[in-house]
């Protein structure tokens, strides 16, 4: 399943890429990158067909932001993979998997309060201000930046929501040591977190679908878990 | 022997001359055939009254249970009274369908038919409160044990779990009950039916022939049939006394309830036959077949269950007194002198008092005056649930908290509503179905014809 | 609080809307918003508490305002605060709602032309402010309510520099200024006394409302409790009597009330004074002055010539005079707003002699250094003063600030004529009322969350504002627009201004201090005596103690009651305030007359005939209500209502904003001031006569007899100084204990045995005044919907709480309350049971089996659990609840009942409830699962004392106590096994098993030696 | 083989009728009557019903399902309720009695359905409306020979006519 929408995310990115570039009408024509993704496509191209001519302009001859950024950050943006698209196309699986930051780092207080918390505008900024300007060709980044020039707050979309009746406690959970993926799914490798489906299935043969109460309940019976109605309703 | 001539087994054969119907077939399929001003007249008025009641109820759904006149502490009103008036008002029938029937009490022939046909449409009528009455309609399948998603179940303690499941049950059997005893009469009507008629019959009569072998398991049925609906009428009716015998409140407490109930429904389901047939008879001219003598028999029943009826009202004011316990005593004395003291007296004289006029034989046998009669008791019975549920609610344990209930219009319209449902249903059924069992009523002509003839020899 | 100005509102408010939107919006996209900078101290999820000062009334209590992601969602007392020690009163609770208030002055105003308010910029307002003030040749004055000491001073500083002449008036309806006269008079000192009643063993209480509104309502409450508190001894000894014309929610929590004449308090006191002198001579007691000096006042005041012109038996004063000259620790109060007459300083110096003669003066009668004095509102005289100046066209400019004079003086005075003569008015209000609504310009203030300030309210007590929230509107606080206002006057005015802002001000006042502790602690707070003791003074003797006299205009004289929940009308566009019962009535949202029923067979008149109230100054028409705890002569009305401004305050029952709610008895009155220029309330005598009309009268309670059901008990003293032998049956005491007490069951076991915990709570009846604030704050904390008048004329109220008022173990007989609601009140008889009724969380719960979908249900701690999101609406377990303290939610209350922008203060914590479903008591779940998830984190059981449910918290007098049943330590448990004799279940026959336990009121008798009496 | 119809008026005459036939071997013959003749349709059939049998099997499966939904169901999620036991019998009968009736009528109604050969598409040639109306109709199927004798039984049985049907 993951490993689908993984590919499915870099055929997405490399397709945007190369609609980036100048489609080549004849062969022995130079491409020329416009930008560092494009340069890292290209390289890339050379590679598989060492024929192909290409061009870095110096100013596009920058590691930084790297392919996987690149990929990555078209991911976030394509369409036609499942999940919500987000004001910034912000990718987990770039920054908690490639990169290994911690869920806690930004999402800190779910160990200490009912709700995770999402990180402010600040907080990505912390890491982001100290990048190289080359970012700024990522969209996301410049809206990133935008927001923290405005000092307006970013307007996420929320995808694991529960119905106001039910009061659930990060803190509890990750205290217990359940990881963060058993609810919210792998998205370490997720460039656009989406909710991924999961189902649980009743001894009498009924379905019960992921965030549903049954879903909820048969983790608990399980675990050996409050199934106290008031545990979670009140 | 020898084989006949072959002329005369030719002779024999010759197309079977068209019998002549008989008179019963005539008269009582006579009442579905064409439809009078009247008719039209009336069923349009039930039909208008069930399309206002509709349209208050969906406003209701969408503003709000609030537009009612729940007033806390009285969270029960006119829709629980009329619910438990319906079922009762159902009890008729299948107690003069099954145990008249185990009783082998002939005169019931005449009258069943009606009264099991306003049995299941008492309770199809009766069985909408519940959903009315609750305040998220759009959830009540909670109620249900389904299997679900969420792995929970429903509390069977309670006593409208066992209130959906009896009146579930009361509704398919009496259905059912309804529908095996239709079907002999159905194949009448599809052997002489033209056009839709006859498809309709034809599907309904199932093929019906009445051989000996369909009659034994028809027979059989039946009588399986009154053997289970008889405890089932007299669970029904205990267990929507339940509902308010098992709790708490003073005034719900006791426990005559269930007989006081019972006797309670047979009471007015044998007054609302009463109502409903006394013009049908009329109008169609069936005094051949539902004699006074019918009419006298019901006028028994009514005036045995009054009596019972009537101890009951005083054996709880006598337990209320006798028990000592001040709660009770204090709600049974607001109950006749407190602010509902109307509705009470309202109750007391047309359950208690009025009946006992059937003492006289030249009353039990005065149409005019059963019909008034019939309609007091459906009118004391309605207040009777009103008395019992209201004034048990509006003084509890906690002085501080009383309250005084009056239904608001809205209540009133869906009420009224109620009763032009059950109207119009009935007279649906009178034009579609016959009205009296007419193979039964063969059985008994013909039986009484047959002796005679048997004297001749 | 550096962060607090980068918290950026607005953003805040979306981020928990998940929890505050309404339900059944599952489906559509929801939207995180996350800060842009997030607070250090903030964690999304978790309560954040900012100490800081109620200002509604001068007492200033000390207040933690809780708030989540930067929203205050509930007020609560700050329990380091001297004044209210983590109480709140009713009034205090609700107040949250005036920073939420859909009524509230987005930005600034001016009347057009037309006399239609447009709404302008500040730079334009301050300006055209500027200007006016200028062109005013100091023809300026302002009128104020209680600012406290920094913005007071920087009010005056900036009038000053104005060159106004007259300057700042601080006006305060209820403004006691008989009590400094008084002092003055008798003592020399022009200082109000301070009442500490701590460990007070003798409380006489000559009409003051010290449980209601007089001078600092909660810290009596809590002193004269719990020097009552029956486990120790001295509590025992303790008493506390009343008198007064009517059983007031005070009489009714005395141990005897003496239904005096109106007027003759004076007398009364000098009497007992006189009886007091003697016995305290006798026993060779200094007797707190010149023996001769008062022996010549008391000369004139023998017990039997008094008795006959108080209506007090001789033989009772002289008994209470013997028992007030034995007493420790005495104390008589004077007169509240409703019994000064037009002899109220002779009346207030008559028991403040009382109190010099049985030695209460310096014990608990405190006499403050005039320096230290709380700052004191302008007398009644010097208003009337400022009315005729405006009158009369001396003023130019006058500036209002948190006072409704429209309203609260009486037309008599003409203030609003007066008013229309100002050339230019403006007004600093955050919300609409009579007297803002008349304004020129509206410079509408923060609400006290949103702003900066201090309080001084007593001797070594310095209260601190701090803002809670960032301002949900284009408001300025007062202080800073004062400033703004002056530097826009020119520079010299500016220059006589201080620089920086209004908070920088305040941080400069507080710079002597360790301001962050302040913060953190909301003030500071010395133990330093609050005052000192005076002899008698010669002065004392040139008092004149005559009977007061009254404007004549018919027989009945009229009293105007403060409102234990409205105030002087400050409450009254406060939904909850509106909402919940009056204590002694239980009428909501409505005004009405309490009449005897003498009275009432006299006039023809029943309850709820409308009669018709006429002074020589005025005409009222509202509903009667005949009741038996007030003398004949007398008809009460209570002040706070009659507004035609306000959501709340204004509309009419059926919800048509403008018309006045109820009336407003201020109009009868006669702007009458005492001997010494305070301000005369009990002056004029009303013709009534019966309109013939009849109006529905929104009473909540319908009876007031508990027909010997054991609801609200109470023992006797005799019968709790009976030995341990004594079965508990035997604890019934009184006349009245014809059945017994029976002992609670033992409800641990209710909760499953694995379970450490079985909540439980500790109902202490003889602690209950019947306040009402536990009501308001439960409402506040659970989101529970405020239904309106029309509503509640149909018993739809939705309070999980409701206090239930009882006389006596009632009457068993059935003729009573057949019909119409029925009263037991006396004259003289106090016999008072308050009792608070919420969910009990029974172990055998009735509600619990008829519930055919398992919604409630019980849970392993014993908890009656209620799981809305279940409930489908068949309400059988509110008809099978025995103690009916189930609601319905008869509508779909979200809209009605939070008006934006109110809906931000619900409690994200508590499920806001849908149309259809039934809803009770929780014992505060939330509280208690945060409690739990706190504990686990921290990795130890739940504490006891961890959880406080919000009526619990609120308690003025700690009549309410939470915890686990299944710890013999835990404080509950103590509080219930302390007590044996009084211990005992609500409707114990029911076999219900609650979790609740009540502790029986104790009927003490009047005097110390005998009990039993009640 | 052709069909001998023979039609009567009184149940008694058509009892001997049919028990006299039958007595002669004429084994495969149907009756019509207009209402339930108990005596016509003993001498037709000995055997009495099975329909009984059903509503036994219903009534025994109501009252199983009924304890056993109920008691399952209560433990399947424990919840406490008023201080009472998971599994109460006494409000459980309840819902037992109420299956039992439920499904003991389901069943006697397809027991209906079943033995009484219901519902059927074809009515049977010697079926005519008169046996709805007051006559009494016996169909002997019999060989070409014993027609005449066949017959005979019938007039000898006050048959008020004899026909032959679908010959």
């Amino acid at each position: 399943m993951f490993l689908a929408c993984l590919l499915v995310a870099l055929a997405g990115g490399a397709v945007g890429l190369a609609a980036l570039l100048p489609d080549r009408a004849d062969a022995d024509e130079t491409l020329v990158a416009a930008s560092v993704c494009e340069a890292h496509e290209l390289r890339a191209r050379q590679a598989e067909d060492p024929s192909l001519q290409i061009q870095i302009p110096p100013e596009f001859d920058s590691p930084w932001p790297t392919r996987a950024a690149c990929l990555s950050h078209a991911a976030a943006m394509d369409e036609s993979t499942p999940g919500p698209i987000q004001p910034i196309q912000f990718s987990h699986k770039h920054h908690a998997g490639l990169y290994q930051i911690d869920c806690q780092y930004c999402h800190s207080g779910t160990d200490r309060s009912p709700v995770a918390g999402v990180p402010s505008v600040e907080l990505c900024m912390g890491c982001h201000k100290q990048f190289p300007p080359t970012y700024d060709e990522l969209e996301g980044i410049r809206t990133l930046k935008d927001h923290w020039k405005l000092q307006t707050p970013v307007e996420w979309v929320q995808i694991h929501r529960l119905p106001e009746y039910v009061q659930f406690q990060h803190q509890a959970h990750v205290r217990k040591g359940i990881a963060c993926q058993s609810c919210h799914g792998k998205v370490e490798e997720m460039d656009k977190v989406y909710l991924v489906p999961d189902t649980k299935w009743w001894p009498w043969l009924l379905p019960t679908q992921k965030l549903e109460m049954g879903w909820c309940i048969q983790c608990h019976r399980a675990n050996g878990a409050s199934q106290d109605c008031v545990t979670c309703h009140y | 022997m020898t084989p006949p001539p072959a002329e005369s087994v030719a002779a024999m054969i010759r197309p079977v001359p068209r019998a002549p119907d008989s008179k019963v077939n005539r008269d009582l399929l006579a009442v579905m055939e064409g439809a009078s001003l009247g008719y039209w007249a009336l069923l349009g008025l039930s039909v208008a009254f069930v399309g206002l009641a509709g349209g208050i109820w969906i406003y209701q759904v969408y503003k709000g249970l609030g537009i009612a006149g729940y007033i806390h502490p009285v969270f029960w009103g006119a829709y629980i009274v009329t619910f438990v008036f319906w079922v009762g008002i159902a009890h008729a029938g299948t107690l003069i369908s099954a145990i008249l029937f185990l009783f082998r009490a002939k005169w019931r022939n005449a009258i069943n038919r009606s009264a099991e046909a306003m049995t299941v449409i008492a309770v199809l009528t009766a069985a909408q409160f519940l959903g009315i009455h609750v305040g998220r309609i759009w959830k009540s399948y909670f109620i249900l044990p389904y299997p679900n998603q969420r792995g929970l179940w429903v509390n069977f303690k309670s006593p409208l779990l066992w209130d959906t499941f009896a009146i579930t049950t009361y509704a398919t059997t009496s259905i059912v009950f309804l529908y095996v005893g239709l079907i002999p009469d159905l194949a009448i009507a599809r052997d002489r039916a033209v056009g839709w008629r006859k498809l309709l019959y034809s599907v309904l009569s199932l093929g019906w022939q009445g051989t000996s072998r369909q009659w034994k398991s028809h027979n059989r049925s039946v009588l399986h049939l009154s053997g289970l609906a008889t405890p089932l009428v007299l669970s029904v009716h205990s267990v929507v006394s339940w509902d308010f015998a098992v709790s708490i409140v003073p005034g719900w407490h006791a426990t005559i309830f269930a007989p006081y109930f019972v006797a309670g429904a047979i009471f007015s389901g044998f007054a609302m036959v009463l109502t409903m047939m006394i013009p049908v008879r009329r109008i169609y001219g069936l005094e051949g077949y539902i004699t006074n003598y019918h009419f006298e028999n019901m006028s028994r029943f009514i005036l045995l269950t009054s009596i019972i009826v009537a101890y009951a009202y005083g054996a709880e004011y006598f337990m209320a007194w006798y028990s000592g316990v001040e709660s009770e005593q204090t709600a049974f004395y607001r109950r006749a002198f407190g602010p509902y003291w109307i509705s009470t007296w309202t109750m007391i004289l047309c359950n208690g008092v009025f009946p006992q006029l059937l003492w006289f034989k030249k009353l039990r046998t005065n149409v005019p005056f059963l019909f008034v009669l019939s309609v007091l008791i459906n009118i004391g019975m309605w207040f009777e649930r009103y008395v019992i549920i209201i004034t048990g609610l509006s003084s509890e344990y906690d002085p501080a908290a009383w309250g005084i209930y009056t239904p608001s219009w809205y209540e009133l319209g869906i009420v009224a509503g109620s009763f032009a449902f059950f109207a119009h249903l009935f007279l649906i059924f009178l034009k579609i179905f016959p009205v009296v069992a007419i193979a039964e009523v063969k059985e008994i002509a013909i039986h009484e014809r047959s002796h005679a003839h048997a004297g001749e020899h | 609080m550096a962060e607090l100005d980068r918290r950026d509102f607005l953003k805040l408010v979306s981020v928990s809307a998940g929890g505050a939107a309404a339900a059944g919006c599952s489906d559509h996209v929801e939207k995180l918003i996350p800060y842009v900078v997030q607070p250090e101290e903030i964690i999304p999820g978790k309560a954040i508490q900012y100490a800081s000062t109620c200002l509604e009334c001068p007492a200033a209590c000390g207040l933690h305002v809780r708030t989540r992601e930067g929203r205050p969602i509930k007020l609560e007392g700050n329990p380091e605060h001297p004044v209210n020690r983590g109480a709140l009163c009713a009034l205090g609770q609700a107040s949250i709602g005036r920073t939420y208030h859909p009524d509230r002055y987005a930005k600034p105003r001016l009347r057009g032309a037309g006399g239609a308010y447009e709404e302008i910029g500040w730079d334009k307002a301050t300006a055209l402010l500027a200007e006016k003030l200028g062109a005013a040749g100091g023809r300026v004055r302002a009128l104020t309510g209680e600012l406290g000491p920094t913005l007071g001073s920087l009010f005056d500083r900036f009038l000053a520099a104005a060159g106004s002449s007259g300057g700042r008036l601080h006006y305060e309806p209820f403004g006691y200024e008989a009590l400094r006269e008084a002092s003055r008079a008798v003592f020399g000192a022009g200082v109000r006394p301070i009442f500490d009643l701590e460990g007070a063993d003798f409380v006489i209480d000559f009409g003051a409302d010290s449980l209601e509104t007089w001078l600092s309502p909660v810290e009596h409450a809590r002193q004269i409790e719990s020097a009552r508190e029956v486990t120790s001894a001295e509590g025992r000894e303790a008493r506390l009597i009343y008198v007064g014309p009517r059983l007031s929610m005070t009489a009714g929590n005395a141990d005897e009330w003496l239904p005096a004449k109106p007027g003759s308090e004076g007398i009364l006191a000098l009497a007992i004074a006189r009886v007091a002198f003697d016995a305290v001579r006798s026993a060779g007691r200094p007797v707190g002055g010149d023996p001769g000096l008062l022996e010549g006042i008391l000369a004139g005041f023998d017990a039997e010539s008094v008795a006959s012109r108080s209506g007090v038996p001789a033989e009772t004063i002289l008994r209470i005079g013997r028992a007030i000259a034995q007493a420790k620790r005495p104390a008589a109060l004077p007169p509240g707003v409703a019994l000064t007459s037009r002899r109220a300083t002779a009346t207030t110096a008559a028991v403040l002699i009382l109190d010099a003669v049985v030695g209460a003066i310096g014990t608990t009668v405190l006499l403050p250094a005039e320096a230290a004095a709380a700052p004191e509102p302008a007398s009644f005289r010097e208003i009337l003063k400022l009315v005729d100046a405006m009158a009369s066209g001396q003023v130019a400019v006058l500036m209002l600030g948190g006072v409704n004079p429209v309203h609260s003086l009486p037309p008599g005075a003409g203030f609003a004529d007066a008013l229309a003569k100002v050339d230019f008015v403006v007004s600093f209000a955050s919300l609409p009322d009579e007297t803002s609504e008349r304004a020129h310009l509206i410079l509408p203030d923060h609400t006290p969350l949103e702003s900066w300030g201090d309080a001084a309210p007593q001797p070594g007590v310095r209260s601190l504002v701090q803002p809670s929230v960032r301002p949900l509107f284009d408001t300025q606080a007062l202080g800073d627009s004062l400033l703004q206002v002056g530097r826009a006057m020119g520079d010299s005015v500016a220059a006589q201004l201080p620089a920086g802002s209004f908070r920088s001000l305040v941080e400069a006042a507080w710079s002597g201090t360790d301001f962050r502790a302040a913060l953190i602690r909301g003030g500071v707070f010395e133990a330093a005596p609050r005052g000192g003791a005076l002899p008698v003074a010669a002065s004392a003797a040139r008092i004149e103690f005559k009977l007061p006299q009254f404007e004549e205009a018919g027989p009945y004289l009229v009293l105007p009651v403060p409102s234990p929940l409205l105030h002087d009308g400050r409450g009254a566009n406060l939904s909850w305030l509106q909402e919940t019962p009056d204590p002694v009535t239980k009428v909501a949202w409505q005004s009405w007359a309490e009449i005897s029923h003498e009275t009432a067979k006299a006039l023809g008149v029943e309850r709820g005939d409308v009669v018709a109230v006429e002074t020589g100054f005025g005409r009222l028409e509202l509903p009667a209500l005949p009741r038996g705890g007030i003398r004949d002569e007398v008809i009460a009305i209570a002040i706070g209502q009659g507004h035609t401004v306000g959501h709340y305050a204004s509309h009419d029952a059926e919800g048509r904003a403008g018309e006045a709610r109820g009336v407003n008895v201020i109009a009868l009155l006669p702007p009458l001031t005492d001997e010494s220029g305070g301000r005369a309330w009990l002056t004029a005598r009303a013709k009534v006569t019966a309109t013939g009309a009849h109006a529905r009268i929104a009473q909540l309670q319908f009876t007031d007899n508990q027909r010997k059901r054991q609801l609200a008990e109470s023992v006797s003293l005799a019968a709790l100084a009976a030995g341990d032998g004594a079965a508990h049956g035997e604890a019934h005491g009184g006349e009245h204990g014809s059945h017994e007490i029976r002992r609670p069951y033992d409800p641990v076991n209710d909760a499953v045995p694995e379970s450490p915990y079985r909540w439980g709570m500790a109902i202490d009846l003889d602690r209950c005044t019947g306040c009402s604030a536990c009501v308001v704050a439960c409402s506040i904390e659970n989101n529970v919907p405020q239904v309106g008048e029309e509503w509640v004329l149909r018993g739809r109220q939705m309070p999980w709480i409701r206090i239930e008022r009882y006389l006596g173990d009632g009457e068993a007989d059935l003729e009573n309350g057949r019909r119409r609601p029925e009263d037991r009140e006396k004259l003289g008889d106090v016999d008072v049971r308050h009792s608070p009724m919420m969910c009990q969380h029974c172990g055998a719960a009735p509600c619990e089996p008829v519930c055919p979908v398992l919604a409630t249900y019980h849970t392993p701690e014993g908890l009656n659990g209620m799981i809305y999101n279940r409930c489908i609406g068949t309400r059988y377990c509110s008809n099978n609840c025995p103690y009916k303290v189930r609601r319905f939610n008869f509508f779909d209350y979200q809209i009605e009942s939070w008006p934006e922008p109110m809906r931000l203060m619900l409690n994200p914590d508590v499920t806001v409830r849908g149309q259809g479903v039934m809803e009770k008591c929780t014992y505060c779940v939330q509280r208690i699962e945060t409690a739990r998830q706190d504990a686990k984190n921290a990795g130890h059981p739940i504490a006891d004392g961890a959880i406080t449910p919000a009526c619990v918290q609120t308690c003025p007098t700690h009549a309410l106590q939470f915890g686990n049943l299944k710890d013999p330590q835990s404080g509950v448990n103590q509080r219930i096994e302390g007590n044996p004799k009084r211990a005992y279940h609500a409707l114990h026959v029911l076999n219900t098993r609650p979790g609740s336990t009540y502790l029986a009121k104790v009927s003490r008798g009047a005097e110390p030696e005998e009990g039993g009496h009640s | 083989m052709p069909d001998v119809l023979g039609i009567w008026n009184d149940p008694g005459d058509v009892a001997e009728a049919v028990t006299r036939l039958r007595g002669r071997g004429y084994t495969d013959l149907e009756t019509y009557s207009p209402a339930p003749f108990t005596e016509v349709d003993d001498a037709a059939i000995e055997k009495p019903s099975r329909v009984r049998l059903f509503t036994l099997i219903g009534g025994l499966t109501g009252v199983v399902t009924g304890y056993a939904m109920t008691i399952w169901m209560a433990n399947d999620w424990q919840i406490m309720l008023g201080g009472k036991p998971f599994s109460s019998i006494p409000p459980y009968t309840i819902i037992a009695f109420e299956l039992t009736i439920l499904f003991g009528g389901l069943m006697t109604l397809i027991g209906l359905l079943v033995f009484g050969r219901l519902p059927s598409t074809k009515i049977d040639p010697a079926y005519s409306a008169r046996f709805s109306a007051e006559e009494f109709g016996v169909r002997v199927r019999c060989r070409e020979r014993d027609v005449a004798e066949v017959e005979a039984l019938m007039r000898g049985h006050h048959a008020k006519e004899v026909s032959l049907v679908g010959a």
